[in-house]
């Protein structure tokens, strides 16, 4: 078989007929000849068909259908995400038993205002031997006492202020650092670039907690700062910028090259607007998935410092500060009083990490959140 | 480019970081508010004559600049000093430290690639089967624990309940059988949410790699299922958890601050953690440091075993 | 007793939509030696059929029906283990995306090296250097210096002669070809169609090649099938399917390709879509698209016959046979299209053919 | 190719969601409640055809419940249409395996597919007739035994008129 000679005059083989009986039968068909009408028909259906694709039914269809939509359709494809709408469940539940634990009051010199006047708590956070000491759970204290005789469940309660209010605030200050110098660094590179960067090497090189942690001493003595709370959270933002500028900076080296970047630019549209209102926008999706899991990190690290007895006073009722009293009555047996503080922080870090891994796939369905979790921390 | 111009290039990057970070942990006691020497001295009253004795130790009397460079020498000499709280040589309680965060740390990574390689991998073959299924759930439960509560958890149940770790003997030496046995809950406590992420990450890659021609065609060449998988997918998975590793390690010096501290565990996050609710300045400064340096340094290891693991990056 | 028999052979993926038979009803044989092409529109099927016969189908794909014998033995049949020691040994495949095909974080001589150390018992010096002379066979200039290199510091082209050493590596029976120089420059796939040719003119390796490209067959092949909607709808020797297609969608694949001296305003093509292979039309699966169908070609399905007596297929592969009612008598308005020899010296020179004048 | 971009979209949503809910949800949902949950439906773009007039048959399945619904086939083929009976107007039985497989739904879902049925019977392997004038039955069923028992299946009728 192999000796055969290759066919090398094929360049001279024209077909002729089989375009011409084409259009004869195009013709025909548009004339509605019997005998092909249902061959035509078939054809019809299979194109459309091909076009359709298979029509699988879903509110998406129609929402890609319009540009321009982004949000909305992000939050359409969250809503049918079952796992990141029931930790957003628990974060909205989590947030109203916080903020409705016990009355929340605004007080002056003169006047007390009361902003929230309902308690689901039923006793003072800080109340001591509402109850006997170290009491195991029962009707009247559901989730038990502690040491000193406090109800946990109140404790639990009111806690969550701390952890989800430390998280927000503390994650919006270093976004509030880190999107705009890692916005500078990229859209500008050189030195600028160059310079943010190696102060961003330099802080990457200490661990978050670490970081934090060597920071409480010297934050502490500023007089503003105050109770500790201000100190756990500046602590906790000082650290956290880097990972936010370090991920919009990457964003940005790729947003600025595209062509409407180029095309502001040639406008001669400054450089302030072109980052507020081209750059930033089209590099943000991926700092908000980052954001939002990295209230998750804060909140374990706030819950860390407390438990180490760092930053916020001893006492509060904040749930890592709760733990590290209960490790003595847990030496003793006494096991409820770690159980429930514990169980809150895991649930709020669960609730957070559904609802990120939510967020990233409703903004950018083909990125594998992962492969961001490994450029942050 | 050769790997060996890629190192050097790595290292020339790595030198600036290296100074900042001394740069920064030297300036720690200036950004206190105050004087320096009040920080050092521990914010007690002091003599007039100890107060010039500290000075001239830590060179207060010279400008910052020299200040910096004498610091830098003694801290390359490792001279950090006495602890103005304790009165013990810095380095000598640094050096004792170390190893058992060493230990530690060291215990807990091997654990994390112990469960989290062959688990990832598991999951990314069965995926979608009831092992996928259970793994991916036990993951997220990992990376969303606190490791103090675990560690908490874990001493109830073991030492307090069941009695099987009790706590250490104060002389049991570093290398013994106590230590070990001692080790594993605080290293079951520091290794697990390292686990869960090891796996995810090694999941969703070989979830990735699966997919490609490659596989195909090494199936079509006649290599055994499981060549093609530890051979041939694994390699190429196996390169973001290597991105990883730096930061694991990091995670790992966070996780062992708290661990080490619930389970009375005499390491360098223990330290760190008494030295500051002390406010024993040198102390800090020092830990920090060698936390610092040591996070830069595992970080250009990591990119070169990246660079020798993937060919493509040195091009 | 042909190499490679596949006897209709039926392969299925499962949908929502319903049951995609990507293959269906499919007979070839393959001898030693010979080139055999396999052509068709993409969609049609043609990379299930390969990719079938070692049981390599992605995703839902199953093969339902039908045997692919190798050497006499069913493939279907055969243990893993078994299976194992004729993929890359016995048949060997060349992919079509061959920067896809190669591992990236291993040397290309080292994924050579690797498939001859699994089927011989070779001394990693002796694997070494076989596949130092396979990448020098196929055309690799300075094999020693670039066994050692990476995927990525080939070029396509080399990439795609790496990727045909690995298949070679073994002495392979069988080489299945899918697509090989798709995607390529011009010129590079030319390389690539020479170092195939040689192949096929020099070794005792049988290829089936698969392909859309009717030009890259004419260059290559013995033998041609055509492919369908999942079935075969032509089967000729090479020349005789250039000079004298039998089916019309033959006619209209041979009349959409492109060529050197072309003087129309624009290619004609088939008309319409491919059909999908979920509902495939009935009776004759080209009827909707054919220029030439009548009534009966929507109830009826053509067998391949013998284009001159009607008669259905014998054993010799080497018949021409198609798959059009026109053959068994049926049409009554017969196939009207003409293949035109042009000579570049005198276009006048032609040589007419009028197929199925009214009976 | 439709089928790449589906197995490709399966595949992205399998590698990033955190929790299988399908899964989850097939275990805790009661078996009567998931077949109850899937309404199945056909219809054709008219009642009334000329001869030789194409059918256009639109089949629907539709997951009523806000949870995700899988339902067990006997078969990969999880569903046919048949006219008069006849599974894709044939009377040649077409080799589909009878290994179990399931038919999953995301919540609400709502699948349509789409049939022509060109007034042919398929009388053998290579053999289609048309049909005569009259009344024909047109009916989707899930390929369950119990499909007409648990009302996975769904009729119509049509009239070809001379």
């Amino acid at each position: 078989m192999s000796d055969r000679q290759p066919t090398t005059d094929r360049g001279r083989i024209r077909i002729v007929g089989f375009d011409e009986a084409t259009e004869q039968k195009r013709d025909s068909d548009a004339s509605s000849d019997a005998a092909d009408a249902d061959g035509a028909a078939a054809d019809q259906s299979i194109a459309s068909r091909a076009a359709t694709g298979i029509e699988s039914t879903t509110a998406s269809t129609s929402a890609l259908a319009q540009p321009g939509r982004r949000l909305e359709n992000a939050w359409r494809r969250f809503r049918r995400n079952r796992s990141a709408m029931a930790g957003l469940a628990v974060l909205i539940v989590m947030t109203v038993l916080a903020v409705f634990a016990r009355p929340i009051t605004v007080a002056t010199a003169e006047v007390t205002v009361t902003l929230q006047p309902f308690s689901l708590a039923p006793s003072d956070p800080a109340a001591m031997f509402v109850g006997p000491p170290n009491a195991s759970p029962s009707p009247a204290h559901p989730f038990g006492t502690d040491w000193a005789g406090r109800d946990q469940f109140s404790r639990v309660l009111v806690g969550g202020r701390y952890t989800l209010s430390i998280g927000l605030v503390a994650v919006g200050l270093a976004l509030c650092v880190g999107v705009p110098l890692g916005a500078i660094a990229g859209y500008f590179g050189g030195w600028i670039d160059e310079a943010i960067m190696r102060v961003v090497d330099v802080l990457y090189a200490f661990p978050f907690l670490v970081l934090a942690i060597a920071i409480v001493p010297i934050l502490e003595p500023v007089p503003i700062l105050g109770s500790g709370y201000w100190t756990v959270v500046v602590a906790l933002a000082v650290t956290g910028w880097v990972g936010y500028a370090r991920l919009i900076r990457g964003e940005v080296l790729s947003v600025r090259e595209r062509e409407y970047v180029t095309a502001a630019r040639a406008l001669g549209v400054p450089d302030r607007t072109i980052i507020r209102r081209h750059v930033v926008p089209n590099a943000i999706a991926p700092v908000v998935v980052q954001a939002t899991l990295n209230i998750g990190t804060v909140v374990l690290t706030a819950a860390a410092l407390g438990f180490l007895g760092l930053g916020l006073e001893p006492g509060s009722a904040e749930w890592g500060a709760m733990l590290a009293q209960g490790r003595s009555s847990l030496l003793r047996g006494d096991w409820h009083v770690t159980v429930f503080p514990g169980l809150a922080i895991f649930l709020f870090v669960l609730a957070i990490n559904l609802v990120g891994d939510g967020i990233n796939d409703a903004l950018e369905p083909n990125r594998d959140v992962d492969d961001d979790r490994r450029r942050m921390r | 480019m050769s790997l060996g111009r890629y190192v050097g290039r790595r290292l020339a990057v790595t030198v600036p970081v290296l100074f900042g970070v001394t740069a920064l942990t030297f300036s720690f006691v200036h950004l206190l508010p105050g004087d320096a020497v009040d920080a050092i001295v521990g914010f007690r009253a002091v003599s007039p004559a100890t107060e010039a004795a500290t000075r001239a130790e830590y060179h207060l009397d010279q400008p910052v600049w020299d200040q910096y460079l004498l610091w830098l020498r003694d801290a390359i000499t490792l001279e950090f000093g006495e602890s103005p709280v304790t009165g013990r040589d810095v380095s000598a309680t640094i050096g004792r430290r170390l190893p058992a965060t060493l230990a530690l740390g060291g215990a807990a990574w091997l654990l994390a690639l112990a469960i989290g390689i062959p688990a990832g991998i598991v999951a990314a073959v069965r995926a979608g089967e009831p092992a996928d299924e259970v793994g991916r759930l036990a993951a997220l439960a990992g990376i969303a624990t606190p490791n103090f509560w675990l560690g908490l958890i874990l001493l109830f149940v073991f030492s307090v309940r069941l009695g099987w770790f009790r706590v250490l003997p104060p002389d049991a030496p570093l290398v013994s059988l106590a230590t070990a046995k001692f080790l594993v809950l605080p290293t079951i406590t520091l290794g697990t949410a390292s686990a869960a992420l090891v796996m995810r990450l090694l999941r969703s890659s070989m979830r990735r790699e699966l997919d490609a021609t490659y596989v195909t065609a090494a199936r079509a060449k006649g290599l055994p299922e499981r060549t093609v998988i530890l051979k041939h997918v694994l390699r190429n998975a196996v390169l973001p958890v290597v991105t990883v590793a730096g930061l694991q390690l990091a995670f790992l010096v966070d996780g062992a601050v708290v661990v080490e501290g619930i389970f009375s565990w005499p390491g360098m996050g223990r330290l760190l953690v008494q030295s500051v609710l002390q406010r024993d300045y040198p102390v800090i400064q020092a830990i920090v440091l060698v936390i610092g340096i040591a996070i830069v340094l595992a970080n250009l290891l990591v990119d070169i075993v990246y660079a020798i693991l993937d060919p493509r990056i040195r091009y | 007793m042909a190499l490679l028999e596949v006897e209709d052979l039926v392969v299925q993926y499962y949908t929502d939509d319903g049951v995609v038979r990507a293959v269906d009803g499919l007979s070839y044989e393959i001898r030693a030696g010979e080139t055999v092409g396999l052509v068709g529109e993409s969609g049609a099927g043609k990379s299930a059929a390969s990719r079938a016969v070692l049981r390599l189908l992605d995703g839902t794909g199953e093969i339902v029906g039908g045997e692919i014998r190798f050497r006499g033995r069913d493939i279907r049949e055969l243990s893993a283990d078994d299976l194992q020691a004729i993929r890359g040994n016995e048949i060997a495949m060349v992919f079509q995306d061959a920067g896809a095909a190669l591992n990236p974080v291993y040397t290309v001589g080292e994924q050579i090296a690797e498939t001859i150390r699994v089927h011989e018992d070779a001394s990693d010096g002796e694997a070494r250097n076989r596949t130092i002379a396979l990448l020098d066979r196929v055309g690799i200039p300075n094999p020693a210096a670039r066994y050692a290199d990476y995927p990525h510091e080939f070029s396509g082209g080399m990439q795609q002669r790496a990727v045909i050493a690995m298949a070679l590596s073994c002495d392979p029976a069988v080489l299945i070809c899918d697509e090989p120089t798709t995607g390529l420059d011009v010129t590079v796939q030319a390389g690539i169609l020479e170092l195939l040719a040689e192949l096929a003119a020099k070794s005792e390796t049988a290829i089936q090649l698969v392909t859309h490209d009717l030009g890259v067959v004419a260059e290559l092949c013995d033998r041609v099938l055509v492919q369908y909607a999942g079935e075969i709808v032509e089967r000729a020797p090479v020349d005789e399917l250039y000079y004298d297609p039998k089916h019309p969608y033959t006619v209209g694949l041979l009349a959409a390709t492109p060529r050197l001296d072309d003087d129309r305003e624009r290619l004609p093509t088939i008309p319409r879509p491919a059909p999908d292979l979920v509902d495939p039309p009935t009776g004759c699966r080209f009827h909707p698209r054919c220029p030439y169908a009548e009534d009966c070609c929507a109830s009826r399905r053509p067998s391949l016959v013998d284009p001159v007596s009607g008669r259905p297929v014998d054993g010799d592969p080497e018949t021409h046979v198609a798959a059009c009612l026109e053959y068994t008598g049926d049409l009554e308005a017969g196939l009207d299209y003409e293949v035109q020899i042009r000579d570049d010296a005198d276009s006048n020179c032609r040589e007419r053919k009028q197929q199925g004048e009214p009976r | 190719m439709t089928r790449d971009a589906r197995l490709h979209e399966r595949a992205t949503d399998e590698r990033t969601r955190t929790i299988d809910w399908a899964a989850l949800s097939h275990a805790v949902t009661p078996r009567a409640l998931r077949y109850r949950a899937i309404d199945v439906g056909v219809s054709t773009d008219k009642r009334r055809y000329d001869p030789g007039e194409p059918v256009e048959i639109t089949i629907t399945f539709r997951n009523r419940l806000p949870i995700p619904i899988r339902i067990r086939t006997d078969s990969p083929n999880y569903w046919y249409w048949t006219v008069d009976g006849l599974r894709a107007a044939s009377q040649v039985p077409r080799a589909v395996p009878d290994r179990p497989a399931a038919f999953s739904f995301t919540r609400r879902e709502r699948k349509r597919f789409q049939r022509q049925w060109h007034q042919r019977m398929q009388v053998s392997e290579d053999e289609w007739q048309p049909v005569d004038p009259g009344t024909y039955t047109l009916a989707v069923s899930l390929t369950r035994s119990d499909a007409a028992a648990r009302g996975l299946i769904d009729h119509t009728t049509i009239e070809i008129v001379d």
